[in-house]
């Protein structure tokens, strides 16, 4: 059964069509990719699943529920999580406190709890933070969970926002250009984490990138779109011999030249 | 009591002090100290004083109680409120109807107060905290206009000369009428306004204000309610609000619409931004400030507003985080 | 008078004060367009240009005498000196706020008008200040609607620098330097488009409408003090947001409007004048949540 | 608790000042005055300060209160009822042994408890508002006429000039509110019409479409309650949509301001006002050392500020002794007092027992007392 599944999506903004009618799905327990060249509507995509922009038309069908047109706090709670293009950390607060935002969903202390502090609160705190390092741990940047965010190397920031989607316990991980600003031992660690994130954690990914290599070598599945429209779909052999895609990108590449 | 840092809640394992007072207060023991002490100067301070320093002194514990329910509001939840003293009428005109129309106990009046300081954040804040900050700004001075337009225009609310003749509250018998009575209720108040904040700010929720302060988008992309959250935010202040307003109708005895002006809103938030917003200490140094400068700098009475503006405008361009030194 | 008279009476009336608040909600507006600020002192600026008419009014009345002649002197020197004020006011505490979170540029904006308002106070010791000119109270009756001369001239007044606002802002090289500014700034910068002198620019001219509105309510009405800006600070916000903010024909629509609607206002039987601003911040508060584009703004797109 | 050191300091600092404040020099007769000397009524209220200094001072040459000198001590309520609360307790912590002052009506009403429980004899030599009776615990006494005397007065005025639709207009505070529904009450009671009743909101202005609504009305008679800053507009507003007949102001209107600001539009205009010491032919004396003194005209309530202090040590002087039931009792058996602004004797409710008011109408610029 898929885990998500979405058909014939439409977004325009002031008449012009981002996305086009897109359907695609994403497999329970399987890596899938999002592909396209630039300007191709892939993180408008992430923004329609994620309830950052509302689709004109179509429908999302996620674990079951239609998440289509809902808040993104509530699509969170539904089990998506999400990394963005550019970092979105909560730059002067440290390591922990941004890993422990994920958990914010998952727990449910309120103003009376935190002003008595009683029993159940403690437990949630301290469950809260246990969980937390845990997940820093899992990226392997334990060590840094007192430090200020915005102190760390680029690539441990990533990690950071990798633990925080982690925290929120997701079903599915959405990972906006994940490899963007790497270098080439990042990449390679980037990759074995992915691959650990669904073996060992049993949490489906769905990833938008331009590293071609990256995708290759870790997708099950491969949707290609360009102009909002799906023009491709299958495993790395199909989509890298189609072609409409080797259209799509060289056809750019040239206009870019032009 | 726990321990009053000045910083965010988690920042302290690495931080870096900068000065040789804040480095002596880190450790937990040494804040104990200070604050056990401060307690006591506190509470010693009638011996001491006369009824007009002790008069002027209640002013401050009150004002720190009106400035923490802001600093909930601007400092936490980063949400700009021109309107903050429309919540401090709801409270005081309860209690002011209530008692002087229908005779009930003032104790009685704290808790209806407190639900209709709920109804009015949630009305007001409700369709409002998703609009951009500086729309919810004007929107809330809209509404501090209208909730004082209101308690000018209605015969219950005794129209533009108020109520008069509020009764004074009794404990078991004890009637509060010094104004020793009202410095030890204010400064029980203060002391309680800064263990909610502190506990507030040290929580799950407290955590929340501050990723939705730093970064809205992620913040609602990590699961948080912005808009619920902002409404946690405002519906705690406005209780601070009422709770204060309540006292001051009983210990003034007399409300009028005028004490809620916009200027009053106005007075209160520059007691949380020139100390330093999100920080207590720095809102208590505020309110000090607030309600010192005009006692004791008599003949700039009329300049004060000036002068904090300028002093406010320097904090903003130099020294954003306020007077309270951040830690690094 | 029949219902016909008041409604036309009204109608006089509405014009007159929309037109001052299309004035002041055009600063407002062009502020906002640029640089993404809600400019609290905005209103202060037109209680100073007030009082800088006034002043130099009585400086060059023996010269030009306190008619006409002397008013549009000194309404244009003030217009100048209240414009460069703005600027100053930009350079010195907007500019380095430009990139710190909204929040505090909010609180900077707020500490500028409170300085304008109470220095201003401390300067008049809170009194009113009679701004007496010699305009007089000769007027055309049309039927029972009655205007006077001076009533004719400040509308036409108000006409003229709106339409030499909209002629500059889409006619020159200038203007469209500050439309494209107020879309992207960054890629103007690159275009070689000195973004900080049209920022500037932009603040004079918003500045120097606030001005010219200012003295014109000052000489009209007869009174300044030190509060004025405060009321028709907020009403021109109303205007613009009821316009659209950011749209130049959006205030001067918002303006009128919000005249009218005001004036009409008064004569809704059963409520008494004493609603009339719960009435006025209501619909605010109403259109902001409902329409916060207004008439003529548009929607915002923001990219993650 | 939760504080700084910093801020523990200052308030050590400050409880010193406080004490230092108390010390007071032996054989002195404290009073003490309460006037707004910051804020919006700073004017007035220091004009009512150098008033009653004037008189102390005068008293003090002339031997003092039974061999005693008198020192002033101020306390500035600022029009405002929170800073009130706080000038007054100063007072009363200073010990002093009686109040005059009293000028914003809102921040006079929350003193009357804190002198009441202190039972300090005040003197309100201008604060007029009808609330201020109700508050009144026996210590306090008005020497200005209070809102029933100038409502009977205009009420007088508008027969007399044949009015039988009033409008009314307030601004929205305590003071013109209260006068305003007086008014009504009145004018109502007598089987007349209100034909228009209205609120101004201070700050406005542009009053024209309330003009416009007022003029449909067709009222034979309009009467401003309130201040002269809005008023001048107001009125100016209403002449120029073409209303024609009689204008009345109310005492906080009484001000050649008013005339400054509306110009033309303000001839003929009447005014209630407390007596002025223009009008009084028992003030010229006064007048003269007044500028004297301070190089500057008297204003409005200066005549009745300088007779609160004189009533005050008449009354000392009659009660022999500086204890405060004995003044009290005094000053409410007064009998034949002459101030220059008129005699003075009180009601059972302490307020002045005669109506001081007088009727001004606006000629050429200037008010002249009206026949």
């Amino acid at each position: 059964m898929a885990l998500l599944e979405v058909k014939n999506l439409m977004l325009s903004f002031a008449g012009l069509d981002v996305i086009k009618d897109l359907s695609f799905s994403v497999e329970n327990g399987s890596i899938a990719s999002l592909i396209g060249p630039n300007g191709a509507g892939k993180t408008s995509v992430f923004n329609c699943l994620t309830g950052f922009y509302k689709p004109n038309d179509g429908d999302i069908i996620f674990d079951g529920n239609r998440i289509v047109r809902k808040k993104p706090h509530k699509i969170t709670k539904h089990g998506m999580a999400r990394t963005f293009q550019n970092l979105r950390l909560f730059k002067s607060m440290t390591v922990l406190d941004n890993v422990m935002s994920g958990m914010h969903c998952r727990t449910k202390a309120g103003p009376i709890a935190a002003v008595l502090r009683h029993g159940a609160q403690q437990r949630e705190e301290a469950e809260t933070k246990k969980f937390c390092q845990e997940c820093l741990e899992f990226v392997g940047i334990p060590e840094f969970e007192d430090h200020i965010s915005s102190n760390l190397s680029y690539g441990n920031q990533r990690r950071v926002e990798w633990a925080r989607a982690l925290a929120t316990k997701p079903k599915l991980l959405l990972l906006d250009e994940p490899a963007a600003g790497l270098n080439h031992d990042e990449k390679q660690q980037l990759i074995a984490l992915i691959k650990r994130i669904r073996d060992e954690l049993g949490i489906t990914i769905l990833l938008i990138e331009h590293d071609m290599g990256l995708v290759m070598k870790v997708s099950e599945k491969i949707t290609v779109i360009d102009y909002g429209q799906k023009i491709a779909q299958g495993n790395a052999e199909e989509v890298q011999n189609n072609p409409k895609v080797i259209e799509a990108y060289l056809g750019k590449e040239e206009e870019e030249i032009a | 009591m726990a321990d009053i840092s000045n910083s965010t809640s988690t920042n302290s394992a690495q931080a870096v002090k900068a000065g040789g007072l804040m480095a002596w207060l880190e450790p937990q023991q040494n804040r104990i100290l200070v604050l056990a002490a401060l307690a006591g100067i506190a509470l010693a301070l009638p011996l001491i004083l006369n009824n007009y320093a002790m008069e002027v002194m209640s002013s401050v514990w009150f004002y720190v109680v009106l400035c923490l329910g802001l600093n909930i509001v601007v400092g936490y939840a980063g949400l700009l409120d021109l309107g903050y003293a429309a919540f401090f009428a709801v409270g005081a005109y309860t209690t002011g109807i209530l008692t002087s129309h229908f005779g009930i106990n003032f104790w009685l009046t704290i808790p209806v107060a407190i639900f209709f300081s709920i109804c009015a954040g949630v009305i007001i804040g409700g369709p409002t905290l998703r609009l951009r900050s500086d729309y919810l700004a004007i929107v809330t001075l809209g509404f501090g206009e209208i909730v004082r337009i209101i308690a000018r225009n209605l015969e219950i609310t005794g129209g533009a000369s108020g109520l008069i003749g509020i009764e004074k509250p009794s404990i078991m018998g004890f009637e509060l009428n010094e104004i020793q009575h009202f410095y030890y209720v204010f400064l029980l108040l203060a002391i309680l306004a800064c263990f909610i904040s502190y506990r507030l700010q040290h929580s799950r929720l407290g955590r929340a204000w501050q990723y939705v302060r730093e970064d809205e988008d992620a913040a609602e992309a990590m699961g948080i309610n912005r808009v619920g959250i902002k409404l946690y935010a405002y519906v705690i202040g406005a209780i601070f609000g009422g709770v204060a307003g309540c006292f001051f109708a009983a210990k003034m005895t007399a409300i009028s619409p005028e004490t809620f002006m916009f200027q009053q809103s106005v007075l209160i938030l520059l007691g949380v931004v020139l100390g330093g917003m999100g920080k207590i200490p720095g809102v208590i140094i505020g309110a000090f400030a607030l309600v010192l400068f005009p006692e004791v700098f008599r003949e700039l009475g009329s300049m004060r507003i000036l002068v904090f503006a300028v002093v406010m405008l320097i904090i903003m361009l130099y020294r954003p985080e306020g007077i309270w030194p951040a830690k690094k | 008078m029949s219902l016909q008279d008041i409604l036309l009476q009204q109608l006089a009336n509405g014009l007159i004060l929309g037109s001052f608040y299309a004035l002041v909600a055009l600063g407002y507006t062009m502020v906002y367009g640029i640089i993404k600020l809600l400019n609290f002192a905005h209103g202060d600026l037109y209680m100073i240009g007030a009082f800088c008419g006034f002043l130099v009014l009585s400086l060059i009345s023996a010269v030009v005498g306190d008619s006409w002649a002397g008013l549009l002197c000194s309404m244009v020197l003030s217009m100048i000196a209240v414009g460069l004020l703005g600027v100053l006011i930009q350079r010195i505490a907007y500019q380095p706020m430009l990139a710190a979170p909204r929040l505090s540029i909010l609180i900077t904006a707020l500490a500028v008008s409170m300085i304008l308002s109470n220095s201003v106070m401390a300067f008049t010791d809170g009194e009113f200040l009679a701004f007496s000119t010699d305009l007089g109270f000769d007027g055309v009756e049309l039927g029972n609607v009655f205007v006077t001369y001076t009533q004719i001239v400040l509308v036409a007044a108000a006409a003229i620098l709106m339409v030499a606002l909209y002629l500059f802002v889409h006619k020159t090289l200038y203007g469209k330097a500050m439309r494209a500014i107020s879309i992207d700034k960054d890629a103007c910068r690159l275009m070689g488009i000195n973004v900080n002198k049209i920022i500037a620019l932009t603040f004079f001219i918003g500045t120097s409408l606030a001005a010219a509105a200012g003295i014109m309510a000052g000489s009209y009405y007869g009174s300044i003090h030190f509060f004025m800006g405060f009321v028709i600070g907020l009403k021109a916000f109303t205007a613009a947001v009821i316009g659209g903010i950011g749209s130049i024909p959006g205030a001067m629509l918002g303006g009128l409007l919000l005249g009218l609607l005001e004036s009409y206002g008064t004569q809704i039987p059963f409520i008494g004048t004493e609603w009339k601003d719960v009435f006025s911040f209501g619909i605010l508060i109403l259109l902001l949540v409902f329409k916060p584009t207004g008439i003529l703004g548009q929607t915002e797109i923001e990219r993650m | 608790m939760k504080k700084s050191l910093f801020m523990s300091s200052v308030g050590t600092a400050l409880a010193g000042m406080f004490l230092l404040g108390q010390v007071a020099i032996a054989a002195d007769l404290k009073i003490g005055i309460m006037v707004p000397t910051t804020g919006s009524e700073a004017t007035a209220g220091k004009d009512m300060e150098n008033a009653i200094k004037l008189a102390a001072e005068e008293i003090n040459k002339a031997g003092g209160i039974m061999g005693m000198n008198i020192v002033t001590m101020t306390g500035d309520d600022a029009c405002d009822p929170q800073q009130a609360t706080a000038a007054a307790t100063k007072l009363v912590s200073a010990e002093v042994a009686a109040v005059v002052g009293g000028y914003c009506s809102g921040a006079t009403l929350p003193t009357l408890k804190i002198y009441g429980d202190a039972n300090v004899p005040f003197v309100i030599a201008a604060s007029n508002s009808t609330k201020l009776i109700d508050a009144n615990q026996g210590n306090a006494f008005q020497i200005n006429s209070t809102g029933f005397d100038q409502v009977a007065t205009a009420i007088e005025l508008f027969k007399g000039q044949g009015v039988e639709k009033l409008a009314i207009i307030h601004q929205g505070d305590g003071y013109s509110e209260d006068l305003a529904k007086l008014t009504r009450e009145k004018w109502s009671g007598m089987g007349k019409e209100v034909v228009a009743y209205e609120v101004v909101n201070k700050g406005e202005q542009d009053h024209s479409a309330l003009a416009t609504r007022i003029r449909s009305k067709a009222p034979d008679a309009i009467f401003w309650t309130a201040y002269y800053a809005d008023g001048a507009l107001v009125i100016k507003q209403l002449r120029q949509a073409g209303y024609r007949n009689l204008i009345a102001v109310g005492d906080g209107s009484n001000s050649p301001k008013l005339l400054e600001i509306g110009g033309k539009a303000t001839e003929g205009v009447f005014c209630f006002s407390n007596p002025t010491v223009d009008y009084l032919p028992a003030a010229k004396a006064f007048h003269a050392n007044y500028k004297k003194a301070f190089d500057q005209e008297p204003d409005a309530y200066a005549p009745l500020s300088y007779d609160g202090m004189k009533l005050l040590a008449d009354a000392i002087k009659r009660a022999g002794s500086t204890d405060k039931d004995a003044i009290i009792k005094a000053l409410a058996a007064t009998g034949s007092f002459e101030g220059i602004a008129g005699p003075i004797s009180f009601t059972e409710q302490n307020t002045l027992a005669r109506s001081n008011f007088v009727t001004l109408v606006a000629k050429d610029g200037k008010w002249i007392l009206a026949e």
